[in-house]
């Protein structure tokens, strides 16, 4: 009983802590940004404030059903793909139920939020939201393709699929897999570029010619959801990243408060420097088209990926 | 009176009564085959017993029928699906023309499956398979478009693999002089040392059916231009006759393999084993890059069985454990959610006239159901947790990772499956989503006759994503029936020989939790100001889409992606076929000519051939 | 009254003269219908005859009273036995189909049926006799009527296609002629269980001159390729029932005597070769060339001469499941090819081309004649269930215990030609764009009788074969029991010393 | 005047094939004036005789004084780099041209503007009556004599305290000491 | 529980409500005429500003805030119209330019409105020809006060009365074949 206690806790907790972080990691960037072209930019808190307003709209259109559904399948894809995801390193409070799933389950699981999205699009009948979905999902065939190579190198090199091991075996043998791998790493790192959609694979939703694509239709709390979706979203990624890369944080055989708290920095300071790798290369690159993001993600990623898998195998 | 042939005549007579009917009523004329299926169906499930084996002789030849666990498996898939296909088709098939042939031959089929699943010996089993052939033939060529194209093609292909397999069964009664199954596995007739043609053969037969590159340019057209409640059977059962075959053919191959008996020295199993996988996850790719970019839904879900088929391929071809249980679950589950979509194709087909997605957009808010059940469906066939098609795909994946070292084949396999994302939205968005079009005002939802079916399948996918060991039980039992031993199985946990597990359970109870929890906010979150409004209200650019105008994006839907994959595009099997047809054809004419038609060219041939065998006799004739 | 295989021949000899005088005197209408009393009595004969070789074996019957070897005889074995009911089956079919027959008009309706009858007879003859001359003679019978009714219609294709049949033909008369005189010299009998006896004697190189001028002059007859180029034309250019006769009858009697002088006269092993080889070749081309052809009698021609080729294949086998296979075949060809001709001339009745084309959607309108053409053409590509599956697959698994993969595969791969053109007419017949000028042509009640009974043939030995396959087992031992019937032919007719 | 020999020549072949009249009006520029019914002969004759294959634009100038319109077709030779303008003036009153869209495409378009701004009718033009405006029923805007204050006073509000709103004109001419003529007087806005 | 600022009232609620949605301004600039030029400087480095938290929205249903750029053609004034009633509530307008006051230069032309508060409420007026980027922001900090307020219930009264500013649309408009929105 008090072990379902702590589980339900420890997953509303995770819940908390990926949605705080999501959406201060997409305020820093905000920020950032601004700083980077010579601006003050918002408040770093910016992203709260619009989620509360996007919250208080007092009219909300939806165009049907499936539209209604959208936001909801996003932050059921952002949820159990976190609840599944080893956040600390063999901690009590946020492993939640990682052990019942592995990577190819995440793979697909990842999959879930933007199908979900992308039938709410459609629904709307909005001609830019359908173009958006069509590139947004030609793009994430493009993208799969290096950051599936570089998983199977790593399963593969750990002869598991589970994401728990290789952490530990990581901290085990003390190298990162960025270093015993690093053509895995540098496949799943473009493949990252792709699926944070920021620039130079931003066409997805650009504001100019295609009004924001699949988002078009969207507004008031349905917006709000799926910002509140894609923040948790990015902090499981970047999570995931930086436990398959980047050796997780916290320790196995320290469990305590502070330690907790210690790995928690320490995880909060792995994804953020992580994170930044596509923010900065977004900030000097222009925009690809669809066809050009697809072959950008076919040619040296996956060359990578597949250099990685025989680098793993050997 | 024998369960065996009980359960044929019954079928065979349900066939004869629904021809005889057709001409009266096509209501009536399907409902008694509704009735005859699904009475052969109660009797199969509750009198057959496992194992149970009747044999009798025909023309010399001893015939043994029985049913066992292998065959069970298929038994489910061909009476289930063919029960509920023929409810369907009573109402698809409502106010056409010539009911009583289509009955007919669609029983007939069902039939003939069936009766492949008794054959224990080889010479029912092709009887049944050629029945089987020609009756769905006459289902292809149903609907009187492009009879000569289609037709010819199916049928050519299928006396290939017909013939293949033919060849092989007299070499089996040949070199070994029996024609039962059994014997001939006993007497290693598939075993390669003893003869390689054999089970090469074999395989060319059922890859036929099963649709394996290069021999399945016959499906996309045949698939998509029969009628919808045959295309559920012939997509979702028949081609499984394919599988059944080459499963047992290959875990032939692969249990005598494992015993590390002598291989043969130039062509090992190995290679064959490789080479078949390989061709599974090409035709899966091509297969998936064609069907993004069909325009007709009809033809799209052709493509894509087309590629679910290569999945099978390749687990089987594996041929470890957990690859031919992924196999044979993925088998199932095809079965019911490409019956479930192509009902739903036929369902669309028949309210809104079309299944051309540039012609038909947002039927959602017209027909609910149909829609519910293609999302279901969509979800299994994209393997996108927590449903059944999930659940075979990632025991394939694993299987692939961790039991073989085909890491490279994953990828392929990969591709094509993250690719199948897109025709699975494409089939989604095109039929239901978007804006109502002015020709689709008034269409109704599907008939309730419709619905039951579609309905049952998407339960049926809901209870296999969460309790996929329904289907393990029968599916381990046939394994160990045909060679595997000791297969494990779980209620809802799907693991792999590393240790690894998905649990099933806990990824529904996480789902239904958040969706709960996220419908039930965001639902009553401002429930008043939600407005709901028409797909013709939308921002563009505030310009107003009168009403016959439909902005929907369909044209070119995957044109980028087309660019970027454009040199996949560039060659394909079927112009390398006709090709090959045409040079056959011309051939054929050369020799036509021989014939002149010219009295004394005729007499020349006498006195020439007279010539030359009194110049030859004694070469010829002397021994 | 005892029955004798005599009668197979003595009636319709003794009709043939009888008829003109009985139309003219008596009626009219006998001219027509005592060729079928003639059959029907054919085929009683044929029924009581086979009862009773169950228990005899071999019935050897003289003409005139003449001891073999000097005598003409007759030998009803179980093999020869079969062919003759077959065929006079196939004949009293042939002849219900053609009574009232439209195109086949009232004035010259005498001559046809005393001329079908009399092919009849003359193959029968050809199957029974024990006498190679005689069998000579009985050849000459049936070509000729052949000839005329080849060119029965009297326009000018069909006299061009009597011509060249009867160009071709002459050649084979002239070689068997001279085979049997060659013969006759080296062993002063023409007796054919005598000859078989004594075949040792002659010399070796004369044996095989013997042997070519035999196998050439009979292999025209039995559309060897690339002897037959007469048979395109004669079966499009000849009347819708007697191309079924040709194919049914006619050819059958030319195999016949083909194989009879391989395995009984001669027994070489190299002619086995040949006849595997010409009986491939001719497969080959000929279901190539039906591929190509718009023109549906052609086709079934053609197909016609494919069959055969296979069956001459399944000879050349040899061994006995090969020969049963073959019989099977013979068998099955016969009532597919001739529910093929009957049928298929009632849907290109009206059409002058008798394109395929002319087919396009009749399956609306002639619903039971498309059916039993639909149930022909599945039936002669080898499909279960029905009956040409089984003698293929006979003929196959006999190869297979040769273990002549390459044989299969070429049959199969043949079949796979034969397939697509068949399925081109069916597809056309049913799912073709309908044509509103065709006027179609209602076949008459007897006409429907005997094509439903040759469709339920087919499918009956389709689903049970066994109800012919002890008829053809014993007709195969027969066949390549050789002493056996020297003995019986020679023993049973000489007188008791 | 050598630079100008080309124009001259296509001034001379123009002037007698269809004796009318015109000048050159500098280097690269021709301008010719044509009845109404010549046009179509002489856009045709320019385009193939001397390669005036482009039409760069058609317009129109109500010259309402002479109850007249003029329309302007201003075509253009890439091998000469000539632009040649074929004047015509039509009546005002039922005015009416010959469509020449089967000869340039492109006419189309000019053609349905002037349809809709200045009513001129070109018998056998495909395209629809609304063009750029919407839903106008009042008469074709850029007719001289439609009054567009009087139209936007009474169609759209006029917000009290504009003083500005004073034909300039006026202003100009009362400051500068020109003289307006009579005609123009008609169609002053300071009535 | 309420608190006091600026000498008004509120509840918490509506203040944190209002708080955010002062901060968090969402803007669809709808640019019709000249003034769309502006609108690029009043983003980018120069004037910045998202340190208001002033942003773009590509489609009216993400816009809190229409922003009308300069003169508006008749043919303009329909979409804008459609666009404005798309946006979800709460929402604001900003008209800038003076042909939006009352036509500017165009003021007697055919196919210009003169007016734009006849056809649809408008809560900030920017006046000028062009204003600057330093007046847009300060037309903004206006709108932010009024916002703040609670006084911003400009969307309200055109609700309320909707009569009046479709007798006045439809005086331009005259084949109105705009979709029903169910006020």
């Amino acid at each position: 009983m008090e072990d379902l206690a702590i589980k339900i806790l420890g997953a509303v907790l995770t819940t908390i802590m990926a949605f705080t972080v999501g959406m201060f990691y997409g305020g820093f960037v905000r920020k950032l940004t601004a700083r980077v072209q010579n601006r003050r930019g918002p408040v770093v808190y910016q992203n709260f404030i619009d989620l509360l307003k996007l919250q208080s709209k007092t009219t909300n259109i939806a165009h049907g059903f499936m539209h209604h559904m959208a936001p909801i399948w996003m932050i059921i894809a952002s949820l159990t793909t976190l609840m599944f995801l080893p956040i600390l390193n063999g901690n009590l409070w946020f492993p939640n139920i990682s052990f019942h799933g592995d990577l190819i389950f995440l793979l697909y699981m990842m999959v879930f939020g933007s199908l979900g999205m992308a039938l709410g699009a459609g629904q709307t009948g909005n001609p830019n939201s359908a173009i958006g979905v069509t590139r947004g999902l030609s793009q994430m065939v493009g993208f799969e393709i290096p950051f599936v190579m570089s998983l199977i190198a790593l399963m593969i090199q750990y002869k598991t699929t589970s994401i728990q091991d290789i952490m530990i075996a990581q901290n085990e043998s003390g190298i990162w897999n960025m270093f015993s791998n690093p053509f895995a790493f540098l496949a799943a790192l473009f493949a990252m570029f792709g699926m944070f959609r920021y620039s130079p694979f931003d066409i997805v939703g650009a504001p100019a010619e295609l009004a924001s694509g699949p988002v078009s239709e969207f507004g008031g709390k349905y917006l709000g959801t799926m910002m509140t979706a894609n923040s948790i979203f990015s902090f499981f990624k970047l999570t995931l990243y930086v436990n398959l890369f980047m050796a997780g944080a916290g320790n196995i055989n320290d469990v305590g408060i502070v330690a907790t708290l210690i790995a928690i920095v320490i995880l909060l300071i792995k994804t953020f420097a992580l994170y930044m790798v596509p923010v900065f290369y977004g900030w000097v690159s222009p925009r690809y088209r669809t066809e050009q993001a697809i072959r950008y993600f076919w040619a040296w990623p996956s060359a990578l990926g597949l250099i990685g898998i025989v680098w793993a195998l050997i | 009176m024998n369960s065996f042939f009980l359960i044929l005549l019954i079928l065979l007579a349900g066939a004869a009564i629904s021809f005889a009917l057709g001409k009266i009523s096509s209501i009536i004329s399907g409902t008694v085959a509704f009735l005859s299926i699904a009475s052969a169906s109660v009797l199969f499930f509750t009198q057959l017993k496992n194992n149970t084996y009747i044999e009798f002789p025909l023309g010399e030849i001893q015939l043994q029928w029985g049913i066992d666990s292998f065959g069970y498996i298929f038994a489910l898939i061909v009476l289930g699906l063919g029960s509920l296909a023929s409810l369907y088709s009573i109402s698809y098939m409502q106010n056409k023309e010539r009911t009583g042939i289509f009955y007919f031959n669609f029983v007939l089929v069902i039939t003939s499956m069936v009766g492949i699943i008794f054959s224990q010996d080889f010479i029912s089993f092709f009887i049944f398979w050629e029945i089987m052939t020609w009756s769905s033939y006459l289902l292809i060529i149903f609907n009187k478009k492009d009879v000569k194209e289609i037709g010819v093609k199916y049928m050519i292909f299928s006396a290939i693999g017909a013939y293949s397999m033919l060849t092989a069964i007299v070499m089996i009664k040949g070199n070994y002089n029996t024609f039962l199954i059994s014997d001939a596995i006993q007497a290693g007739a598939f075993n390669f040392t003893n003869n390689e043609y054999i089970p090469i053969l074999l395989l060319i037969g059922f890859a036929v059916k099963a649709a394996t590159m290069p021999l399945h340019v016959w499906a996309p057209k045949a698939y998509s231009n029969s009628p919808m409640s045959f295309t559920v059977i012939f997509s979702g059962a028949m081609s499984k006759m394919g599988v059944l075959g080459m499963a047992l053919v290959l875990v032939r191959i692969f249990t005598f393999n494992a015993n590390n008996e002598a291989i043969l020295p130039n062509f090992s199993p190995i290679i064959l084993q490789q080479t078949l996988a390989w061709l599974g996850a090409i035709t899966a790719v091509i297969a998936t890059l064609y069907a993004l970019m069909q325009d007709d839904a009809k033809k799209l879900l052709a493509y894509s069985s087309i590629a679910q088929l290569g999945y099978i391929t390749v687990g089987l071809a594996i041929g470890t454990k957990l690859s031919v249980m992924a196999a044979l679950f993925l088998a199932i589950v095809h079965g019911i959610f490409k019956g479930a979509l192509f009902m739903v194709a036929g369902a669309v087909e028949r309210q809104a006239g079309t299944t051309d997605m540039t012609k038909v957009s947002g039927l959602i808010r017209k027909m609910p159901f149909t829609f519910f059940t293609a999302l279901i469906a969509i979800i299994a066939l994209a393997g996108i947790p927590p449903l059944g098609g999930f659940v075979g795909k990632w025991m394939l994946y694993e299987s692939l990772i961790t039991e073989s070292n085909s890491y490279f084949l994953v990828i392929l396999v990969f591709f094509s499956s993250t690719s199948a994302f897109l025709y699975c939205y494409r089939f989604l968005f095109g039929l239901f989503l978007g804006q109502e079009e002015e020709a689709t005002k008034d269409v109704k939802e599907a008939p309730i006759t419709m619905i039951i079916p579609m309905l049952i399948l998407s339960v049926l996918l809901m209870v296999t994503g969460a309790y996929p060991g329904i289907l393990f039980d029968p599916i381990a039992k046939g394994m160990e029936t045909i060679g595997f031993n000791n297969v494990t199985w779980d209620m809802s946990v799907l693991g792999n020989i590393w240790g690894n597990s998905v649990n099933m359970i806990y990824v529904w109870l996480t789902i239904v939790i958040v969706f709960i929890a996220a419908f039930i906010f965001l639902t009553l979150k401002g429930l008043k100001g939600t407005r709901y409004v028409s797909t013709k209200d939308i921002s563009t650019s505030g310009e107003i889409p009168l009403e016959h105008e439909n902005l929907t994006f369909q044209i070119n839907f995957f044109q980028p992606f087309r660019r970027a994959a454009a040199p996949m595009y560039k060659r394909s099997m079927d112009k390398i076929w006709n090709e090959i047809g045409s040079g056959l054809e011309s051939l054929f004419n050369f020799t036509r000519k021989i014939y002149t038609g010219n009295g004394q060219t005729y007499a020349i041939f006498v006195i020439a051939f007279l010539v030359l065998m009194l110049l030859l006799k004694d070469t010829l004739f002397l021994n | 009254m005892v029955i004798s295989p005599v009668h197979y021949i003595a009636v319709p000899l003794l009709a043939a003269f009888l008829i003109p005088l009985l139309s003219k005197f008596i009626h009219k209408e006998l001219a027509r219908i005592v060729p079928g009393i003639v059959f029907l009595y054919s085929i009683f004969i044929s029924i009581t005859l086979m009862l009773q070789i169950g228990d005899k074996g071999i019935i050897s019957e003289v003409i005139a009273g003449w001891q073999a070897p000097w005598g003409i005889n007759l030998v009803f074995s179980p093999f020869s036995g079969f062919l003759a009911s077959l065929m006079s089956i196939i004949g009293f079919l042939i002849w219900l189909y053609s009574y009232n027959f439209k195109k086949i008009d009232k004035e010259q309706s005498q001559k046809y049926h005393i001329l079908q009858m009399m092919m009849v007879t003359g193959a029968i003859g050809i199957v029974l006799t024990g006498d190679i001359f005689n069998l000579f003679v009985f050849m000459e019978i049936t070509a000729i009527t052949a000839y005329s009714l080849t060119s029965f219609y009297r326009e000018r294709d069909g006299a061009e296609a009597g011509f060249k049949y009867l160009l071709i033909g002459s050649f084979a008369s002239v070689l068997i002629l001279l085979a049997i005189m060659i013969l006759y010299t080296q062993l002063g009998t023409l007796n054919m269980a005598e000859i078989a006896q004594k075949s040792h004697l002659i010399p070796t190189s004369l044996k095989t001159t013997i042997i070519v001028l035999f196998l050439v002059g009979f292999g025209i007859e039995a559309e060897m390729f690339p002897l037959n180029g007469w048979a395109p034309d004669a079966y499009s250019q000849s009347p819708g029932p007697i191309g079924a006769a040709f194919a049914g009858i006619v050819v059958k009697a030319g195999v016949y005597a083909l194989v009879r002088v391989i395995f009984t006269l001669f027994d070489i092993h190299g002619a086995y070769d040949f006849l595997i080889y010409g009986g491939l070749i001719t497969m080959i081309i000929a279901e190539t060339s039906a591929l190509a052809q718009t023109n549906l009698k052609r086709m079934l021609a053609y197909s016609s001469i494919g069959q055969m080729g296979f069956v001459l294949m399944a000879f050349g086998i040899g061994t006995h499941q090969a020969i049963v296979g073959a019989l099977f075949l013979m068998f099955n060809h016969a009532i597919i090819k001739s529910l093929l001709f009957m049928s298929g001339s009632y849907l290109t009745y009206n059409s002058l081309t008798k394109q395929i084309s002319a087919l396009s959607g009749l399956g609306k309108k002639l619903p039971l004649v498309s059916i039993l053409f639909g149930i022909g053409a599945f039936a002669i590509v080898g499909l279960p269930p029905f009956s040409g599956f089984w003698s293929k697959l006979y003929v196959l698994s006999a190869a297979a215990d040769k273990n002549m993969l390459l044989l299969i595969m070429t049959i199969l791969a043949v079949s796979i030609v034969e397939i697509i053109y068949y399925f081109r007419v069916v597809s056309t017949l049913y799912y073709g764009k309908q044509n509103p000028e065709i006027e179609i042509q209602k076949p008459s009640i007897n006409a429907m009788v005997s094509m439903i009974a040759l469709g339920i043939t087919i499918l009956v030995v389709g689903v049970y074969p066994d109800v012919i396959t002890n008829l053809l087992e014993n007709a195969a031992t027969a066949l390549t029991d050789k002493a056996t019937y020297i003995q019986s032919v020679l023993t049973q007719n000489l007188p008791i010393n | 005047m050598d630079n100008l020999q080309i124009e001259n020549n296509i001034l001379e072949t123009i002037k007698t094939a269809f004796k009318v009249e015109g000048k050159v009006v500098r280097e690269k520029r021709v301008e010719i004036t044509a009845h109404k019914q010549l046009i179509s002969s002489i856009l045709l004759f320019a385009k193939n005789q001397h390669n005036y294959i482009h039409l760069n634009h058609i317009t129109c100038v109500d010259w309402i004084e002479d109850g007249e319109f003029e329309i302007n077709y201003i075509i253009w030779s890439p091998t000469t780099k000539n632009t040649l303008i074929i004047k015509t003036r039509i009546s005002r009153e039922n005015a009416q041209m010959e469509n020449i869209d089967n000869i340039w495409d492109q006419a189309n378009t000019y053609e349905r503007e002037m349809r809709e701004m200045y009513g001129i009718e070109f018998p056998g033009l495909i395209g629809e009556h609304e063009f750029i405006l919407e839903d106008w029923d009042e008469m074709p805007p850029m007719r001289r004599d439609f009054d567009t204050l009087e139209y936007a006073t009474k169609t759209f509000y006029q917000r009290p305290g504009r003083e500005d709103a004073k034909d300039v004109r006026e202003e100009l001419t009362k400051q500068s000491g020109e003289e307006i003529p009579e005609f123009a007087k008609k169609y002053s806005r300071e009535k | 529980m309420t608190i006091t600022e600026n000498n008004i009232k509120q509840p918490i609620g509506e203040y944190i409500q209002n708080w955010a949605r002062k901060h968090s301004l969402f803007v669809l600039a709808y640019g019709t005429g000249c003034g769309a030029i502006e609108i690029p400087p009043t983003m980018t480095s120069r004037y910045d500003a998202e340190r208001f938290g002033i942003r773009g929205a590509a489609t009216p249903r993400q816009a809190d805030v229409l922003l009308i750029t300069g003169y508006l053609a008749t043919k303009s004034l329909k979409r804008v119209i459609r666009v404005y009633e798309q946006m979800q509530d709460p929402k604001y307008v900003i008209a800038f330019g003076s042909c939006t006051i009352n036509g500017g230069m165009y003021y007697d032309s055919y196919n210009t409105i003169n007016a734009l508060d006849r056809y649809i409420p408008v809560d900030v007026y920017i006046n000028g020809c062009m204003p600057r980027p330093e007046a847009v922001i300060s037309g903004f900090v206006e709108l932010q006060k009024q916002i703040a307020s609670g006084n911003a219930y400009n969307a309200t009264k055109y609700k309320e009365n909707l009569e009046w500013y479709r007798e006045n649309q439809k005086k331009i408009i005259k084949n109105w074949r705009m979709p029903d929105y169910n006020w």
